[in-house]
């Protein structure tokens, strides 16, 4: 691990059953990277990602994770201040995750859970700081309008764009976004992947993103890393992902994918 | 367009092996019953309608509801509900703690069993019992009736909590966690409002239930209406008893509005 | 009166605690008792507050620990009363139609042929129902004056031996699903009153000698002026000529009595004696020699203080 | 990068009118503790502890549970436990649609009000009544208890299955709906799976007071470990009581077990 | 409405509560028509689709939703016969609408539902052509693995292929797919899109597909429809769909979003 890594997987597998998720995976990460993670539908993307924040356990085995120099998970315990860690990774995850009972406010209110009061968090005395991210955040994404409308009532897009913001509102030091932008519009995902790549080159953010549309890995990450059947198969700069390796991780249709301004 | 190599395998079938514990289950209930069949005595079931003419001269005691001390009866269930309502709030604030603290999804597993097993001796104390306990320390009365209701209903609340607990949507909870929410964090704002619904029809059941409770209150001299009652059917007075089973009934459907217009809010 | 203090201060409290064991065949007493505790209370000059509960088991418990002060009890109930919460008995009851009214009885359906010869040829085709296993009319007394002195034993007897409530005898014996059945005189009565159809379908095939009725049972630790002072309520309750007097026969015929009369530990006799013969019958049926022998020495002894019980005073009934 | 025009609204407030039936709800709640205060009694509650002797005199009865009769305890245990099986089997097979027709989501509500208030009367019934009127057909006995238990028991499960089907996730259902599935097979599909584990644990919950239950099986000549239990406690014979407690405890515990094991596969 | 109108979509509106998700939508779909629904997130595509299948019904008033000649809905209320009229018509839908705690194998089979037995149905008694039709299915989208895995255990990607096997194993007449290619990678994403062509050019069949990709939209459908807050504002060939048009649509940040190869 080197010293300047903010995040480290190092042996990381995780098996389901029979199932081999993830499959020896070892990944650094340095402070301020902007990094696409891509890799065909049940790749292990997701489970990858909730290994990192601890939502999941790795195997048990040789597998050590750690984030900002201290142990996330190893040996397929969980370590005891992982909340710590917790509160300075953002989460943005595929399926949402938003608490369908509460309106979009509380929910995005709910980023702010790590660094306020214990029991201001817990009765939910938002304090006006919290308040006015949370206002921002909506507006940043144009949803502010929905802002106390119950979250199971939103369309997916806005469902997409207020988990967003909560992740927004945690000002965490590592963003980790499953599929940001799948439900959204090309404004929306444009305005979406500017706002990362903004926190990153602006506020100094880690990022690591997971995307279906490789033209965006391109555009805004400066490292992909790809995955297959649960393994690392490319690991560098969007320049040299050319189509032959592309056809290697997605499979030999990938040729027919691009008909048009494809990379060659 | 492309399709996938290979032929197309053949539909996934379960095997013994997997099916084994449904087996086991099911086989286990279908040859309970079988046993329990002799013993319960179920082949006499055909009586239930050779004899129907026997069940309606008894019920022919109950059309003649005798209202005349219709003051006293709403009075009695007044004074139940009264204890009903302290006994139902007292066990809901105890319940809380114990239902999550007996759930599996929340708390691990060397202080969730321990719990689980309390909660079963709770509910295993026969009321009797309990009321006896608190009726020599605070004397005969309400509270008395009060302190036997809450106990009674904790350990049941605390075992219905836990199970929706259980059964909840692990998504929001992991949304408040990835947060840095703290255990504490992670329930009132990923769990409650997940079993807010189903806990509020517990209480609010549990609450009717003590609200029409003979039993505990009418043993240790609590009073109520179930006390009335039981002292009407003693007399086989079955025109007063009539009367007061209307009165519940009357109290027992508002009660179940009130639950539905509380819990059609949450939803 | 400060709740702290009856429970400090027994000899003496600033409030009565009168239980009332909700008995069968007793419909919505707390009005009934209402003005009669009222008038106890203006007599002896401190509040009575009454309680009722369909269990004794937890008045007798509430009575030992002191939260109890005095109590209306049946008679076996009293008795362990007496026995475990230092209670003595004060008082006994009559009925309003006069004495000895009490006495448990079986029951055939009318028209069923069915004798009291028939009952006791334990052919085992019939069913009996039994009372609760603690209950004087419905189960103590039959097997202490009718079963055990023919040593018959109920479960080889008859066909099937069910406990259950006199309410739910009655009713299986008037629609012919129980052949036989206990009960009592005054229950009869009242399921009569509320159901003469049904009442005309049943007839006795067999009665018991009288059995004490309900009794006043006080703590023995009471301050004995204020035990006078009660004894002397109820002994006197209804049974002067002036309007005060008839007010309170209005009372006592709500509460379908005539009145009260004195009455000590012995009156309870009766019952200890079925609870030996009980007993007997128990350790007879288990066939320990031993258990045999001393259960029969327990129950010549309850027999003979009995019978000297009532040598000395008149009989508690009739 | 781009914001969106205009400034930042402020934060969602909710006004009065929103809050109202909230404030009135809870509101409501705390009015009725404060009336029933004096009426229950709390005001008594320090006796709890200056009397904590009595309670442990009485306690110390407890603390030598006799064993001698164990195989009766066991044998009415069980007795009880088969009349509670085929009881609660009945009650489920009822229940099923009952609570299906007495859920708002499924039911539309000229039917869902009606059967709503059935399942209120028949919950407000007393098991007594109940009882009886099956034992003038039947005869006193265990079929007799077997469908007290049933119908007193199909009432209250209707209710919590209702509430359980009214607390579902509407996506699956829809996904069902939409492939042009009849009603009966949304619910099969839709619904079923998803209120499988807790419907579960309420039947066994159900199963488990049935179990223990004394009331009415005691009254109308059922028998059952319940009934021991209350000559045991009527004969001062505390001793006993804590060796039926104890096998009761054993009893709940595993069924308690039972109902957490199956739920396991489902959840 | 025209006679070989498939489906037709007249006054259609949908208020909620103050917000009008659907205002005078009026559309005419005729048998082999290939139609993507575009628009920004929250324009009410979902809920254009939804009143289609009468999963919601419409305001009260003059809309009027038929298919095949027959109603679905009209005046606020959903027609007594819609029954029939949904086993023709195949949804999938935005959040996949799967029941977590069946196998995936269960959930497509339950396509078939409405064309076998009612007590077969029922029962789960999955007639041997049933069985072929989903495990073919599960197969053409690659995911055949895992047809008895629970479908709540399955990755984003895999769910949204189970959601699309159990609209083909319904063999309908019409699909509506909500976004049905929003979590897939680009290699599957195409398998769908193409197969949707393929039931639309070789079956015959009418499809409406909601995306975001109008990439997509152009280069799979013959007509696009385009809402932009309830409210149809273009209708007509994706050749017509010229950047000034898709500004309109989506905003004045669209002009950045197309940053090649984007239509001009
Ligand atoms: N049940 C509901 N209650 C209140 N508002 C709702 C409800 N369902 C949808 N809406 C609102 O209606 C509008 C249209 O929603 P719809 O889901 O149709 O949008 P969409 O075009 O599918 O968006 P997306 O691309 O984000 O999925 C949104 O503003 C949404 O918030
Ligand atoms: N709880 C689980 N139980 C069993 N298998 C699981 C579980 N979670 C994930 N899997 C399996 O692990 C594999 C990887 O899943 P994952 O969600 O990480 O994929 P992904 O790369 O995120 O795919 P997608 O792009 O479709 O979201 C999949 O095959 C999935 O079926
Ligand atoms: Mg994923
Ligand atoms: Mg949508």
């Amino acid at each position: 691990m080197t010293d300047a890594a903010v995040l480290s997987i190092r042996n990381a597998s995780k098996t389901f059953g029979q199932r081999r998720a993830l499959d020896d995976v070892s990944l650094e990460v340095h402070k301020g990277e902007i990094i696409a993670l891509i890799g065909p539908s049940g790749s292990g993307k997701s489970t990858l990602l909730r290994s990192i924040s601890a939502l999941q356990t790795i195997d048990a085995g040789p597998g050590v994770i750690t984030a900002f120099g201290g142990p996330v998970q190893k040996d397929g315990k969980i370590d005891s201040n992982v909340r710590k860690t917790r509160t300075r990774i953002g989460m943005i995850f595929q399926q949402f995750n938003l608490v369908g009972r509460l309106s979009l406010f509380s929910n995005v209110a709910l980023g702010s859970l790590g660094r306020i009061g214990f029991w201001q968090a817990a009765l939910g005395l938002w304090p006006a700081e919290t308040k006015q991210a949370v206002m921002a955040a909506l507006h940043r994404f144009g949803i502010s309008d929905y802002a106390s409308q119950r979250a199971n009532t939103l369309s997916g897009g806005q469902q997409q764009r207020g988990a967003i913001a909560r992740a927004l509102v945690q000002k965490a030091k590592i963003i980790l976004a499953d599929e940001p932008v799948a439900s959204l519009d090309p404004v929306s995902a444009r305005r979406v992947m500017e706002i990362l790549r903004e926190l990153n080159e602006t506020d100094g953010l880690t990022v690591i993103v997971t995307l279906h549309q490789v033209d965006y890995a391109l555009r805004y990450c400066k490292r992909v890393v790809a995955l297959k059947a649960g393994k690392v198969v490319y690991d560098g700069p969007p320049s040299d992902l050319k189509r032959d390796r592309l056809i290697d991780i997605y499979g030999p249709e990938f040729e027919d994918v691009f008909w048009e301004g494809a990379p060659t | 367009m492309t399709v996938q190599p290979g032929a197309i395998p053949p539909p996934p079938v379960r095997t013994l092996a997997q099916r084994a514990p449904d087996l086991l289950i099911w086989g286990c209930l279908i040859g309970l019953l079988a046993i329990a069949f002799g013993p319960a005595e179920l082949y006499k079931l055909p009586l239930l309608f050779s004899n129907s003419a026997n069940m309606q001269e008894l019920g022919r005691g109950f059309i003649t509801p005798d209202f005349t001390h219709w003051t006293l009866y709403v009075g009695k269930m007044w004074q139940t509900i009264q204890m009903a309502i302290w006994g139902t709030s007292l066990a809901i604030v105890t319940a809380i703690p114990l239902g999550l603290l007996a759930s599996r999804n929340i708390t691990p597993a060397f202080i969730q069993v321990p719990i689980r097993r309390l909660l079963d001796v709770v509910r295993s104390v026969p009321d009797l019992v309990i009321g006896m306990i608190f009726l020599v320390a605070v004397g005969p009365g309400p509270l008395a009736g009060v302190m036997a209701l809450a106990i009674g209903t904790s350990g049941v609340l605390a075992k219905l909590f836990s199970e929706a607990t259980e059964s909840i949507d692990r998504g929001p909870v992991e949304g408040v966690r990835a947060t840095g929410g703290a255990k504490l964090h992670e329930i009132v704002w990923g769990v409650i409002p997940q079993v807010a619904p189903l806990w509020t029809s517990y209480a609010l059941y549990r609450f009717e239930s003590n609200s029409r409770s003979a039993t505990v209150l009418g043993l240790i001299g609590a009073g109520g209406i179930g006390q009335v009652l039981v002292d009407s059917m003693n007399a086989f007075d079955y025109s007063s008893t009539a009367a007061i089973v209307l009165v519940i009934i009357v109290a027992v459907s508002l009660i179940d509005m009130l639950s539905q217009a509380i819990r059609s809010r949450l939803l | 009166g400060k709740p702290a203090e009856n429970a400090t201060d027994a000899t003496n409290p600033d409030e009565l605690t009168f239980s009332i064991l909700s008995a069968e065949n007793q419909a919505s007493m707390e009005p009934l008792w209402a003005p009669l505790l009222d008038d106890l209370s203006a007599s002896i000059g401190i509040k009575v507050k009454p309680y009722f509960a369909t269990n004794y088991t937890s008045l007798v418990e509430a009575m030992r620990f002191k939260q109890v002060h005095m109590g209306w009890f049946s008679a076996s109930p009293a008795l362990q009363a007496v026995r475990r919460a230092d209670g003595e008995v004060l008082g006994r009851v009559v009925d309003a139609g006069g004495d000895a009214t009490y006495k448990s009885v079986l029951i055939v359906r009318k028209g069923s042929g069915l004798t009291l010869d028939k009952v006791l040829a334990c052919d085992k085709t019939l069913n009996f129902g039994m009372g609760d296993t603690q209950s004087t009319s419905g189960t103590l007394a039959p097997m202490t004056y009718l079963f055990t002195p023919r040593n018959i034993e109920p479960a080889r007897c008859f066909k099937t031996v069910r406990s259950a409530s006199h309410q739910a005898n009655t009713f299986a014996v008037a629609n012919g699903v129980v052949d036989v059945a206990t009960n009592n005189t005054v229950g009869l009565i009242f399921f009569a009153r509320q159901n003469p159809e049904l009442a005309a379908k049943v007839e006795t095939i067999w009665e018991s000698p009288p059995l004490p009725e309900s009794s006043i049972v006080v703590r023995k630790d009471l301050d004995p002026a204020l035990k006078e002072k009660i004894r002397q309520f109820f002994l006197t309750y209804g049974t002067g000529t002036d309007e005060k007097a008839a007010k309170q026969r209005e009372v006592l015929k709500g509460l379908a009595y005539g009145g009260f009369r004195p009455a000590d530990n012995s009156y309870l006799d009766p019952v200890r004696e079925m609870e030996a013969s009980e007993a007997l019958a128990a350790a007879k049926r288990g066939g320990d020699a031993g258990k045999i022998a001393k259960a029969q020495a327990e129950f010549d002894k309850v027999r003979a203080e009995a019978a000297q019980a009532r040598a000395i005073a008149p009989a508690p009934v009739q």
